[in-house]
């Protein structure tokens, strides 16, 4: 065998195109120009327009009155904007419950029994279902009188308490609800994670002597901490975008005590009594302030993790 | 395996885990099984007080009803024609700009990466009005395709993310192999990238579907009449009018809630796979 | 053959809307070149939706509400002026009742077909169980009321019983307590900002209103309207401040005229005309509508006596017009009765008489009252803010 | 007396028997090697000292203590992972004092053990890095020191040099020699690396399919092995297996022609077919006539391997102390020290002797 | 005229310099082997000769055209990486043919071309396979193959046998050895594989920190390195490198004690010193009285390694033929073949000759 059963010299050679020539410069572009396009028509310029839309007193059908900074003026000395706040701080502090929670659950379930596979997506099912739904089946939850719990706590103290109706715990049960659905996804991110737990490090400990509560915290927990935080983040953007639950449930109410700031600003915005598109857009302008603080957040640490690749 | 394997537990322990799973989860999922046996009660029953006791008898005839009286066929029918054109569109773009972030050294390239995922994390709300009034002077207002192009523009950020992340672990080699061997870089897209995200694109595809199946602030911004209201805001606005009627509230809530719940089961590993790896909402 | 589309979105409930479909079968038999198309919408959505649909995808009719409800509307210029369908259908004269509430600018905006009174409707059966005399129609005065209610407490019955989850119930209890106390120029004048939250005849108002709220149903932030007239079909509840639309509700609960009592809000101040609260529904074409034409072809046959007389017969409500009958209903004779004779004047309602924000912003502030009295100071304060900031 | 000793053990996963009942008795202070193909079971054994896996059947002795029950952290044995298993979120420090830290030893005992390991290993200047920043070497070195800060009365190691380089991999075998001197504890060592098992054992143990093969000293087993698998398992390059026919008492090797050879070992009867094995530094190669050709000839400097064709499509590997050039494709004449073959039955594949 | 030539190229990644100025002939059909230490630039100078990364200065020839600035896919130049590279969602058959496919061939071309060197590489059987299905030495046939169905003039291999097991890196080896003799085309591959180098190569290349140490033959190399950094780095176990004294025009090791030895190279004046580097197995030992001491011995069956202190600190391997027993801790007397040690400068590390 010699190599001229192998014609020689076969390799291609194509003409030189300028396209040839300049494709690894050009494709990128050409590969991220639909996206890009979309993105920055439908996300990232009615950023930059809702501020600007902030400055001004406009009802949405009528001409837009430039008002400088009064609307934030105006939420500054805005009863409902801090309750609002409040309540997201609340929102914030308390979804954040979900993160032990799930972690809790997924210890439980991380375990092979017969069926284990289908318990586990039993499990997950809150997180699948709409947040519209999750409220629906709270709602008739927390429901007077004949709600369950209603009935629960009357049996237990004698007095039902109709959680939505009542200033004190509406927000409360309202992250209960929210609480639900959110525990199972951080669930499902811990699990994912428990999966990936080198064995070898839990059975180096298990020959040091590790067990139970300090097995979990000096070795599990510190290798589920990429899980962790993708359970905060989540978390966080689940708490400070909380409006379908709201809306749902009570409408912000009693007497406004439920607000979030996502859910005032669309009621300030769009809502039967609303159409303060400019002083929505200022409530949405400190949400989106908030926000960034956490998205700045993630965004360095992802920026960190980059340059270490 | 942590914790330790409960085959290693004494007997009595396994017994107790065996037990206590399915406990645990009936009380996890007892407010949906409420639901559901709700859904199927007469409204008799609910008349006369039996809101959580055994049903006197099993009326599918409430999801019937729900039908006959409520737009809810054409709810379901809306919340596809949104849903589906989004994770088709979502997924064509993103796949493309996935790759072109994920291959190309360009110089804004970590600049154009992180402004999609900073995009991904905004509050809805500071869209909301710019959104609206662009889908208004569109004309796209209260149609399907005026909601699916928001969604598809958004969830972009979402699956750029993902797929970014998914193709950057794809072994570089393959495309130097390509590169080497002639093939221009579209025809690596199509022939060498694309065929080995199919992973990736099953994940997203269901994960987007239940975004977008469960989406109801969108649905509530840009779209209010029967016609073109998906399942969500139709849901919320068939509450306002079945006051006191839990059996139609339930069966429309878990007529709402079938189709991600059936994606879920499905497409179980992908879905999972698609929240661990993006991860995030 | 091609058929003339005109595009119509309403808010009925059930009754009415099977009414209203007869209303368009009948002129479209008149008009068989004409296709309404009615696209119906919950209640409470629908006016979140209009501000939507008026500027984006306006079709030719919408339901809507007269008085100062319909003022940004007008303003704005969505609605479009149909003072020519008056002119020429003679509306003046055959909806004169209406007349003033649908004017802005010497124009007219829309046209009225129904109206109905508010009033107290009780559970018959309710009053028996707590051993109370069931008053009649005008002969019970606010002292007595109130004293009934001790009654019914001891008896385990919620003496008055209210859903405000959707808020504006609870602005019917307080709009009658004003009417009954100031009276309806000062009903006007606190809707339309001219006076202060914090003025003494406003406290006035809310300490009558402190008298009643122990006795109001405990839960009612929670409820729907019409979770609160389950409470009176049942019997766990004996009165209701609603409006006669409420009756269609009671009847389809299991009450009967036997059953259901109605009686005008009670007289507070002996010194002040009696005034009444009769909201009217209204329908309105949107200046961008594509058929207008059509469109006031139907709002021309909505104002004849028979077309009110169908959809008012349905939905056990008021004719505007002054030729059509009232449907033979005891309550909705008692409540023309009711309000033919109130000399007073008729409000519209409060959140169609003050502008929206406020009306919002005080739906709450009584909603807020009905749970914590206490809380009233603060209340009327931030009332009052708003009231300064609203009406500049 | 902490030797260690199993009796009969089993071990099954579900219906799956993966140890069949192994006898073994290691000597207090004794370095043993597990040696043996892929899969044959030898990281399991050694978990199931360790106490990893549960023992299904049988017993485990160390010292004297049965231990077949108890859990792992109290059988007073130290593992080193493949893998290293440090934990990647403590420093080296921590890491070594980790497990005094959990049986609740005061902070400095702790402090003085780890110092004490860390000078024996050298790791002074990184007793504050994070694993993460180590090289492969200095990370394995951690682990030992993990291991030996517990002060353990056996060591176990399963395959700890197989993640690092050539190179590195030497310098750490001498490394764990010298430092079995040094504490003197019972090891167990699980490699597949042919040198490792030679240079350290004192005892070699060879498994095969969750059985023992053979056990002895390296070089027992590399000059005595027992039978065909043994033989073929140790030395590198491994021995060249041959037919042979018995012929007179004597063997003929057909491929190597040649007369028949004179065994000293108790044959079949005439005509039964026997397996030769020779080790290829025992085969000579000259260029002459002959039916067999040299492939290839590998020249490394010191050494060559000659790559041998045989007529019947045996394949014989030859090592050559000179490096001078035979073309490939040249037939060549094998000669070979007939004292040094082996003959190894052709069925049980036991050595004849 | 399919060689190659680098004409001081030069690769900065940013302002760092990685490869400072490379010249370098490939004759056609040659076999060219880059070896060097980790990091030395070896893989970014073939993959600049692939294209896959811009020459920042000088000139790449292949054949008689300067491809620099050309893209890869027109350089007539195949590669096989380190990690196969194959495509996983396509069978062998299309991995092979894809190039071809791409570049608008038509189907019987490919289906013949595919056929071909299946043939030569013996993957017949596996056409219709997906990678996965494939072991990892059949994987790496395909990635060969995949390279030869373009008919490239020049191949380039990446450290292709890295990834396989040793036993399999052997056979590898040796069929790419094969497949050199059978097609012919010029070929340079990357390895830090001794025996690979010194076995495949008609030319190695050593580099180091982006500059060339030596090129040669591979027996050049072992027998004649240039200086201390190739003596050492060719050959294993590496040389052993001893201070030496200039003596009377001789040189005086005084680490193996002895007379002061000839050398017949050019030395520095007396007093100097040098470096004087043994090959192990030129070394020998016997007990007796010295100052050095037996390290450790292992004994490999075959052979031994000696692991010798000297009192200066410095360490000495020696190879040994025999296995004989010598007990760690003995003092050793160390002799060796003056004619084979080599001398270098200790500050240029050049060789003296
Ligand atoms: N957890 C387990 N479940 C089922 N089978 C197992 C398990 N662990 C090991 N085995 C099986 O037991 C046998 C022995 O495995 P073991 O890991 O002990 O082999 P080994 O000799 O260490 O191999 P290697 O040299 O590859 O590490 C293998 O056939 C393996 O498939
Ligand atoms: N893309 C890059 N950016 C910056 N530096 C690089 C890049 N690629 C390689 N280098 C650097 O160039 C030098 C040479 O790398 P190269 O990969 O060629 O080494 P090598 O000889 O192949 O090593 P190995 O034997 O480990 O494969 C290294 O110091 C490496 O860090
Ligand atoms: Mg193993
Ligand atoms: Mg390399």
């Amino acid at each position: 065998m010699t190599r001229a059963a192998l014609p020689a010299a076969s390799a291609e050679m194509p003409p030189r195109s300028r396209w040839r020539t300049h494709q690894r410069r050009l494709a990128p572009w050409l590969f991220l120009a639909p996206g890009l396009a979309m993105f920055a028509v439908y996300v990232v310029s009615p950023i930059f327009q809702s501020m600007w839309i902030s400055l001004y007193d406009w009802d949405g059908l009528g001409e837009k009155v430039w008002i400088g900074a009064a609307n934030y003026a105006e939420l500054m000395d805005d009863d409902a904007f801090y309750t609002s706040l409040w309540n997201n701080v609340l929102w914030l502090v308390l979804y954040m419950l979900s993160v032990p929670a799930g972690l809790m659950m997924a210890i439980f379930l991380n375990q092979t029994i017969r069926g284990m596979r289908l318990y586990k997506s039993m499990f997950f099912f809150p997180f699948v279902i709409s947040q519209v739904v999750v409220g629906l089946i709270f709602s008739w939850f927390y429901a007077p009188d004949f709600g369950l719990l209603y009935q629960l706590i009357e049996w237990l103290t004698g007095t039902g308490v109709a959680i939505l109706a009542d200033d004190r715990y509406v927000t409360y049960g309202i992250i209960a609800a929210g609480l639900w659905p959110q525990i199972a996804y951080v669930m499902i991110l811990y699990l994912t994670g428990l999966n990936n737990v080198a064995t070898d490090q839990i059975e180096a400990a298990r020959l040091d002597g590790a067990k139970g509560w300090r097995m979990l915290w000096h070795v599990v927990l510190p290798q589920l901490r990429p899980a962790t935080f993708i359970a905060v983040v989540v978390t966080v953007i689940g708490a400070l975008r909380s409006f379908d639950l709201v809306s749902v449930m009570t409408d912000g109410g009693p007497y406004g005590s439920s607000r979030v700031l996502s859910f005032y600003m669309y009621e300030q915005a769009l809502s039967e009594y609303g159409y303060r598109m400019g002083y929505g857009a200022a409530i949405a302008v400190v949400l989106f302030a908030i926000m960034m603080i956490f998205i700045s957040g993630f965004i360095w640490k992802m920026w960190r993790d980059e340059r270490e690749r | 395996m942590f914790p330790r394997p409960i085959e290693q537990a004494p007997t009595a322990t396994r017994w107790l885990y065996r037990v206590a799973v399915p406990v645990a989860l009936f009380l996890w999922l007892l407010p949906l099984l409420g639901v559901a046996v709700t859904s199927v009660r007469p409204a008799s029953d609910l008349a006369q007080g039996n809101y959580f006791g055994m049903p006197s008898s099993i009326a599918f005839s409430n999801y019937r009803e729900v039908f006959a009286n409520s737009p809810m066929a054409s709810y379901m029918l809306n919340s596809f024609k949104v849903t589906i054109p989004t994770v088709i569109g979502a997924l064509a773009l993103s796949c493309m700009t996935g790759f072109a972030l994920a291959i190309y050294n360009f110089r804004s390239n970590l600049l154009v990466f992180f402004m999609f995922v900073a995009g991904n994390f905004v509050p809805f709300q500071i869209l909301m009005v710019p959104v609206r009034d662009l889908t208004l002077s569109l004309d796209m207002y209260n149609t399907w395709y005026g909601l699916a192009l928001f969604h598809i523009a958004f969830q972009t950020g979402f699956c750029t993310l993902f797929m970014r992340n998914f193709i950057k672990a794809l072994p570089f080699e393959l495309i130097e192999a390509a590169r080497v061997e002639g093939v221009s870089e579209v025809r690596i897209f199509w022939h060498v990238v694309l065929p080995l995200m199919r992973p990736a694109i099953a994940a997203l595809s269901v994960l987007i579907f239940t975004f977008i199946w469960n989406d109801f602030f969108w649905a509530t911004v840009l779209s209010n009449s029967p016609e073109s209201q998906p399942i969500t805001a139709g849901l919320s606005s068939l509450n306002g009018q079945w006051i006191a009627q839990w059996h139609l509230v339930s069966a429309g809530s878990i007529l709402a809630a079938l189709p991600p719940v059936a994606m879920f089961f499905l497409m179980q590993r992908h879905f999972i796979a698609g929240l661990t790896l993006g991860a995030v909402k | 053959q091609d058929k003339r589309i005109v595009r119509y979105n309403a808010d009925f409930d059930p009754a009415p809307l099977a009414a209203m479909e007869q209303v368009i079968a009948d002129f479209e038999a008149a008009n068989p070149e004409i296709e309404i198309q009615l696209n119906n919408f919950d209640h409470e959505g629908y006016k979140t939706a209009i501000r939507n649909f008026l500027t984006a995808d306006a079709p030719d009719l919408a339901n809507w509400y007269a008085g100062n409800r319909m003022a940004p509307f007008v303003t704005s210029g969505q609605f479009m002026d149909v003072s020519d369908v008056w002119e020429e259908n003679g509306l003046e004269e055959s909806l004169g009742s209406a007349l003033a509430s649908m004017t802005i600018d010497d124009k007219q905006w829309g046209v009225p077909y129904t109206y109905y009174q508010w009033g107290i409707y009780m559970n018959e059966d309710a009053y028996e169980a707590a051993g109370v005399e069931v008053p009649g129609v005008e002969d019970i005065t606010w002292e007595e009321f109130v004293a009934n209610c001790e009654a019914f407490e001891a008896a385990g019955i919620d003496c008055l019983t209210t859903g405000t989850k959707a808020l504006w119930p609870g602005a019917g209890i307080f709009d009658y307590l004003n009417l009954r106390t100031n009276g309806y120029d000062f009903h006007m004048d606190l809707t339309s900002g001219e006076v202060p939250w914090t003025d003494e005849r406003v406290r006035a108002v809310f300490d009558e209103w402190a008298k009643v709220q122990p006795y109001v149903t405990k839960n009612h932030a929670a409820l729907e309207w019409q979770d609160a007239a389950a409470l009176l079909v049942q019997g766990k509840a004996a009165n209701y401040v609603m409006g006669n639309f409420a009756v269609a509700v009671f009847k389809e609960g299991g009450m009967t005229e036997e059953n259901l009592g109605f009686m005008r809000f009670p007289e507070i101040a002996t010194d002040i005309p009696r005034a009444e609260e009769a909201p009217t529904d209204t329908v309105h074409i949107p200046t961008a509508a594509q058929n207008p034409d059509d469109a006031k072809a139907f709002l021309a046959y909505l104002a004849t006596a028979e077309a009110q007389n169908t959809i008012n017969a349905a939905m056990g409500q008021l004719p505007i017009n002054k030729d059509a009958t009232v449907p033979d209903d005891p309550f909705l004779k008692a409540g023309f009765e009711t309000l033919s004779t109130a000399e007073g004047g008729i409000a519209q309602f409060f959140d169609r008489d003050a502008p929206a924000e406020m009306a919002k912003m005080g739906m709450e502030g009584f909603q807020e009252f009905m749970v914590k009295p206490e809380n009233l100071d603060r209340i009327l304060d931030r009332l009052e803010k708003a009231r300064t900031r609203i009406y500049q | 007396m902490t030797g260690v000793s199993l009796d009969n053990v089993v071990k099954k996963f579900g219906p799956i028997a993966v140890i069949h009942g192994i006898d073994l008795r290691i000597e207090d202070g004794e370095f043993c090697v597990f040696v043996g193909p892929s899969g044959c079971g030898k990281s399991t054994l050694l978990r199931m000292v360790a106490g990893l896996e549960k023992t299904t059947a049988g017993k485990i002795h160390i010292g004297a203590r049965d231990v077949t029950d108890i859990d792992p952290a109290e059988r007073g044995v130290a593992m080193v992972f493949q893998t290293y298993a440090l934990y990647p979120h403590m420093t080296v420090a921590e890491n070594m004092g980790f497990g005094l830290r959990m049986n609740g030893h005061p902070k400095d005992v702790i402090r003085s053990k780890v110092a004490e390991a860390s000078r024996i290993l050298k790791l002074d200047n990184y007793l504050d890095r994070k694993p993460k920043a180590l090289s492969g070497g200095q990370r394995q070195r951690v682990a030992i020191g993990r291991a030996i800060v517990r002060g353990p009365e056996v060591f176990l190691f399963d395959e700890p040099l197989s993640n690092l380089d050539a190179e590195l991999r030497v310098d750490m075998r001498i490394e764990i020699a010298r430092l079995h001197k040094e504490i003197g504890a019972t090891m167990i060592y699980v490699t597949h690396d042919q040198v490792e098992a030679m240079t350290l054992a004192d005892k070699i143990v060879v498994l095969r399919a969750g059985r023992i093969e053979q056990v002895g000293t390296p070089m027992q087993l590399y000059a005595d092995p027992d039978n065909r698998f043994v033989a073929g398992f140790i030395g590198s390059p491994s021995m060249n297996f041959l037919d042979g026919v018995v012929d007179g008492g004597k063997v003929r090797i057909p491929a190597l022609g040649g007369g028949p050879v004179d065994t000293g070992v108790a044959l079949p009867p005439d005509g039964h077919k026997v397996v030769v094995g020779l080790r290829p530094q025992h085969l000579a190669v000259a260029p002459g006539p002959s039916d067999i050709v040299l492939d290839i000839r590998e020249r490394l400097g010191g050494v060559s391997y000659d790559y041998l064709d045989t007529p019947q499509g045996e394949r014989l590997i030859v090592e050559t102390r000179d490096d001078a050039v035979i073309d490939e494709g040249t037939p060549v004449v094998v000669t070979f020290d007939a004292t040094q073959a082996l003959f190894f039955d052709v069925d049980t594949e036991r050595r004849l002797r």
